[in-house]
């Protein structure tokens, strides 16, 4: 019994990181319209920038990581000003953004390696001493739990402001016309900062998360971001809430996947059920 | 002889029917005026009837023959059909002649791919492209023409496919009175030579002019049809087109 | 008009590029004067660079220490440092390491994937290829030019085994990342394994750069296995699987490969889960002089190995000891160099005592290490 | 001399690399990013054949082809249904798939232990051992690859794959069954990169997976959108260019431990400087 729920548990923690890279690159590509795949690369300054402020500095934890997140967002909003923001402007495709995106991901990933090394470097100061509980039979850690509540509380939260809020309506209103939206007067492009600026400080959470749960190194973004694009997809490419059903689907399909196959097949599987869903339910399964 | 015709054709977006059991017929030899207010399904209708959008109900039957219950973009060739679009839809960094080319060459794929273009291709291009005036601009991206220059490339694209019925949508639109002229003159050659023109306008005196029969449509059924001259004095057609 | 133009400056830049770095690459002066140029061929980017820069490090630690002391004959050495990527890209390297630097002599290939990709060019042009991290059988006798001092993969596998059926564990499982390395290894021990009567209950694997074990971890405990042989590249991800082992409350007897636990960043971070663990390493004696001073020396500078155990790191400094002498004896002559490193008997250095074999392999004697509250042992 | 030689070997293969993506990328408008997958296909079944069964290189070549031409035709025939990004996703998956079964499918592929010990070519006696045979040899299948893509453009099956390139929907209205177009086209670019997969085996005698992933793939596209989509000229010079670069950046002074680093910083600021001021490439003429 305590094997079915260990893995029940196991998907349940890798789903809460996916939700997080999920959430984030819904908000940002249903407003912008493109595959940013610099995105991953902000979820690795997220860890870096939690492993430097508290691991080499020292910080008291929670500071630390809100000077993470607030690094993540700051760096997101710097790129989309100086290179998606002109690409917009001169009406660039969805493609030549995926083509810049990816230089983004390049630079950053290099500039992370140089700065902090290629070395695999764990966040816990001090690792072994963690409480562990068991649901079950099943053990989760206690910073397990952590990113489990944080995942869905930021779920809330973003729900929360985009339904209710006006600025919610705004970001809403963009994602559906950009052009009409600036006809009616809403300035798409602060909005557009705004959002990215959310997704980049969201992409940090879950580049810490992934930091606490496992470690980091300097290729962790694409690898995170490919998953994340999957779990969208599954859900409903754009739609918020949609991409959390996406994200524990996928965690569920490749824990699972590592129980009947073994564990190297645990990407093949994961695009294997991208495949299947783009074939069957392109829409995903709770489209915007 | 009918080329083409539906029978109670249905096309709905949700629950809104924009094609609501439409019968309509398109004789061989003869120009059909499709008339009706904005959003009264005439867009609709050409796009069900070339495969752009799926049928909900009904049939179509092509040369009285032939009925389907599914029309497939790529089967309406076959059946000689062919169309241009309200909004323009060119290849657009393609050359002008590139954009006659592509519909005269070979449809299936090996053909396609050892075909070098004959005299016989060049010469059809050329002589199109020289009725609608455009032969100068053959080289140029079909991307750096101006609208009315674009519309008659559209033209001119539907003519060289040789079809048996074509749907003209709005073919008029843009076009300064010189180039009226001309594509007035094209559509009764095709007529003459026994093809069935269909013609998407909302210029009632075009329809006065060229129209041999017409159908009127509102919110998705006909309304009226008959002769121009009669069916635009009939109160219920100025009545849609004025509104209630 | 502007894609003209774009052009051409597109082809100035590669025409003079490639004139300029042509002239001043190949135009260098003949091997005698100036300092001896000896080629380095590590992966410095992607995943595998985790464990390439702790291996450059050791090597231009031992640079400078050998430049400091005079260097070599009186002449200062110079390593060129090329990236080969932990694949194909180590042809590149090599090749521009000999065309344009002209070397007679490159330490590397640290990945078996580079050294199987740049021997075909080394041997070619008789340029010495020293390996000190290449652990393919299929790299044993390949060139009278390419010699190893890191040992083959099967040997502490197949001790591993027989360890294992001598303390009488007959169900282990096994968890292998698929690198190079971990796959010969895994194979080594299987064979082994099943030979010798064991039950292998549980074989699990995992792609490198992977973070999350715990399904196979499962899937290993739900076989509840007498042992549990933990074979990864690194010791990063080694601490991983030890760690989510202890997350999901799988308690057995662990065996590592390739000296993992060694890694002192794992002894001062889990000490406790490590507990018993036993490991093979090359007899790699902390205490002896020129292992100890190695070893202080290198934590002074670098702090830690990074991820790196550290046997790599010795046999990486040794191999710049090892050029260094066979130059002295035998001058810069690799047909004559060749013949002296099959021939190297009981040399000493950072890994202990070397003998290489006729086919270019290192002999090494290993020793059982075991963990007992933190602190590394030798098994009886 | 032998070093500049080695460098237009490989500048030879990636030409050839480029021109066959070209012809889905530029031609057909299709975002296909699993390119490196049927050059590691064409490179595997060229090693295994010449090791295993020490055939002649070119037969092995055309078996080569014609087996990732099969395969190809499989995984066309899927994506032929996506379009948009959902075709460059779904083509990302398929490049990992078949990464990860050449990673794992050891008892076939020798897993990452690779292939070693493949042999030079040779033809009716004549061996291309030393590198400049090999390399006429490469630039004659270049220039055949060349040929072969001139012929297929210049057709009129060419200028259909533009307009499908330009509106699909309106030219399938003109008759042309646009998903044979896609999947013929899909193949023979395929059949092209075994090509590039059979030299490159013979020629570094070695292969392993780590050659032949999503990363290679990013590669490749980037060729053809740095030379200039839509442009042969420009994939050979976009190859050129980006296989020269970082051999020349061997000798830029970067110091030795961020060399490697630095490299990937300028080859991710090019393709984002590019994507901001020539999106169509040195000499394309289709922007993206």
């Amino acid at each position: 019994m305590d094997i079915v729920s260990q893995i029940a548990l196991n998907a349940v923690i890798a789903g809460a990181i996916y939700s997080l890279v999920t959430l984030g690159f819904n908000l940002i590509y249903g407003t912008a319209r493109f595959f940013d795949l610099g995105y991953g690369a902000l979820a690795a300054t997220g860890g870096y920038a939690a492993f430097y402020f508290y691991t080499q500095l020292g910080l008291p934890l929670l500071l630390a990581l809100a000077l993470a997140i607030l690094v993540a967002s700051a760096l997101g909003l710097l790129i989309e000003k100086t290179i998606y923001r002109p690409l917009r402007a001169r009406k660039a495709s969805g493609t030549i953004l995926l083509v810049a995106s990816l230089g983004v991901l390049t630079v950053i990933q290099a500039v992370i390696a140089i700065i902090f090394s290629s070395q695999f470097q764990t966040l816990s100061r001090d690792v072994a001493a963690e409480k562990v509980y068991t649901i079950l039979g099943g053990a989760i850690t206690q910073t397990q739990v952590l990113i489990l509540v944080t995942a869905l509380v930021i779920m809330l939260a973003l729900a929360l402001l985009l339904k209710y809020t006006l600025f919610g309506k705004a970001v809403r209103a963009v994602s559906d016309d950009d052009e009409v939206a600036s006809i009616v007067g809403i300035n798409t492009e602060k909005v557009m900062g705004a959002v990215f600026a959310i997704g980049s400080a969201i992409a940090g959470v879950a580049g810490v998360a992934a930091a606490f749960d496992t470690g980091i190194q300097p290729t962790m973004g694409l690898s995170l971001l490919l998953k994340g694009v999957i779990a969208a997809i599954i859900g409903g490419i754009g739609n918020v809430y949609g991409g959390i059903i996406g994200a524990f689907f996928l965690a569920i399909v490749e824990n699972l996947g590592a129980w009947q196959f073994s564990g190297e097949w645990k990407d093949a599987v994961a695009f294997a059920v991208l495949i299947l869903f783009l074939l069957f339910r392109p829409q995903g399964v709770w489209p915007k | 002889m009918s080329l083409l015709e539906t029978k109670k054709l249905v096309k709905k977006f949700g629950g809104v029917r924009a094609v609501d059991h439409v019968d309509v017929r398109f004789e061989a030899g003869m120009l059909t005026g499709l008339i009706g207010p904005n959003g009264s399904g005439k867009t609709t209708l050409i796009n069900t009837l070339t495969g752009l959008l799926p049928m909900d109900g009904g049939t179509v039957v092509v040369s009285d023959n032939v009925a389907l219950h599914a029309v497939r973009p790529t089967s309406i060739a076959t059946y000689g059909l062919t169309r241009t679009f309200q909004s323009v839809r060119l290849f657009e960094q393609m050359s002008v002649l590139d954009n006659l080319l592509v519909v005269l060459t070979e449809r299936n794929v090996w053909g396609a791919l050892f075909e070098r273009h004959g005299k016989y291709h060049l010469d059809t291009a050329e002589d199109i492209l020289k009725k609608v005036g455009l032969w100068e601009k053959h080289h140029e991206l079909a991307g750096t023409l101006s609208y009315g220059q674009r519309k008659l490339l559209e033209i001119a694209r539907a003519v060289s496919m040789r079809a048996r019925v074509y749907f003209f949508d709005e073919p008029f639109a843009g076009l300064f009175p010189e180039m009226r002229k001309v594509v007035s003159a094209i559509l009764h050659e095709l007529r003459e030579n026994g093809a069935a023109v269909v013609l998407v306008e909302h210029d009632m005196d075009l329809i006065r002019s060229l129209a041999d029969y017409c159908y009127v449509l509102d919110s998705g059924t006909v309304i009226a049809e008959g002769a121009p001259e009669a069916v635009l004095k009939q109160a219920n057609v100025i009545d849609a087109y004025l509104g209630k | 008009m502007t894609g003209k133009i774009w052009t051409w400056i597109a082809v100035a830049i590669v025409v003079i590029g490639g004139g300029w770095w042509l002239l001043s690459g190949s135009s260098a002066p003949k091997a005698e004067a100036g300092p001896i140029k000896v080629g380095f061929i590590g992966p410095l980017t992607g995943d595998a660079a985790s464990y390439g820069i702790p291996f450059q490090n050791a090597v231009k630690m031992a640079t400078d220490e050998i430049n400091a002391s005079g260097g070599i004959n009186g002449r200062q050495l110079q390593i060129i440092y090329e990236d080969g990527k932990c694949g194909t890209a180590a042809a590149s390297a090599a090749q521009k390491l000999i065309s344009i630097d002209h070397v007679q002599i490159i330490i590397g290939g640290f990945c078996s994937g580079e050294s199987l990709a740049a021997e075909p060019i080394t041997t070619a042009n008789k340029v010495i290829l020293f390996s000190p991290g290449s652990s393919s059988p299929k790299l044993t006798g390949i060139s009278k030019y390419f010699d190893r001092n890191y040992p083959s993969d099967s040997l502490p596998a197949i001790k591993i085994a027989q360890l294992m059926t001598q303390k009488g564990l007959k169900n282990v499982g096994v968890i292998t990342e698929t690198s190079d390395a971990a796959v010969a290894l895994r194979q080594a021990f299987v064979d082994e394994f099943q030979k010798l009567g064991g039950n292998l209950i549980a074989d699990e694997s995992f792609t490198t750069g992977t973070t999350d074990f715990r399904s196979a971890l499962t899937k290993i405990k739900s076989a509840n296995p007498d042992a549990v042989y933990v074979i990864g590249q690194t010791p990063a991800s080694d601490e991983l699987i030890i760690k989510q082992m202890d997350d999901i409350g799988l308690k057995t007897q662990l065996f590592g490969g390739f000296e993992l636990f060694g890694g002192e960043k794992m002894l001062q971070d889990i000490p406790n889960l490590l507990e018993g663990a036993i490991y093979m390493e090359p007899s790699l004696d902390e205490t002896a002089t020129t292992t100890k001073s190695f070893i202080d020396k290198y934590t002074a500078q670098y702090k830690t190995f990074g991820g790196l155990p550290t046997i790599y790191a010795a046999t990486s400094y040794d191999a710049v000891y090892i050029i260094k002498d066979m130059i002295e004896q035998y001058g810069m002559n690799t047909d004559v160099i060749a013949q002296g490193l099959r021939q190297l008997k009981d040399w000493h250095g950072a890994e202990g005592t070397l003998t290489i074999d006729q086919n270019g392999d290192p002999q090494f004697q290993y020793a059982v290490r075991v963990i007992h509250n933190g602190k590394v042992e030798n098994l009886k | 001399m032998e070093y500049l030689i080695h460098i237009a070997i490989l500048v030879s293969i990636y030409s050839i690399l480029g021109l066959s993506l070209n012809l889905v990328v530029g031609e057909a408008g299709l975002l296909s990013v699993t390119h490196a997958a049927f050059y590691g296909i064409g490179a595997y079944a060229t090693a295994l054949l010449l090791t295993e069964s020490g055939m002649n290189f070119f037969l092995a070549m055309l078996i080569g082809m014609v087996i990732t031409g099969a395969i190809a035709l499989l995984i066309g025939a899927v994506l032929s249904r996506f379009d948009g990004d959902f075709y460059a996703l779904g083509s990302l998956g398929f490049n990992v798939i078949v990464f990860s079964i050449l990673l794992n499918w050891q008892s076939l592929t020798n897993g990452p232990l690779g292939i070693p010990g493949i042999a030079r070519p040779s033809l009716f006696g004549f061996s291309f051992e030393s590198n400049t045979s090999f390399l006429t040899l490469s630039l004659v299948l270049l220039a055949l690859v060349w040929g072969i893509c001139t012929l297929i453009t210049r057709s009129s099956f060419g200028r259909v794959l533009h307009a499908i390139r330009e509106d699909e929907q309106a030219i399938q209205v003109f008759g042309y069954t646009t998903t044979y177009y896609k999947l013929v086209i899909f193949v023979l670019s395929a059949m092209l990169a075994a090509v590039a997969g059979a030299l490159f085996a013979s020629y570094i005698t070695f292969i392993d997976p780590s050659s032949f992933t999503v990363n290679e793939s990013i590669f490749m596209l980037s060729i053809i959108i740095l030379g200039g989509l839509a442009s042969h000229r420009g994939a050979v010079l976009g190859a050129a260019f980006l296989i020269i670069l970082p051999e020349a950046l061997r000798f830029a002074g970067f110091p030795t431990d961020v060399a490697a680093q630095m490299r990937q910083v300028t080859y991710g600021a090019i393709l984002i400087l590019l994507m901001l001021y020539r999106p169509q490439g040195l000499l394309g003429e289709y922007r993206l």
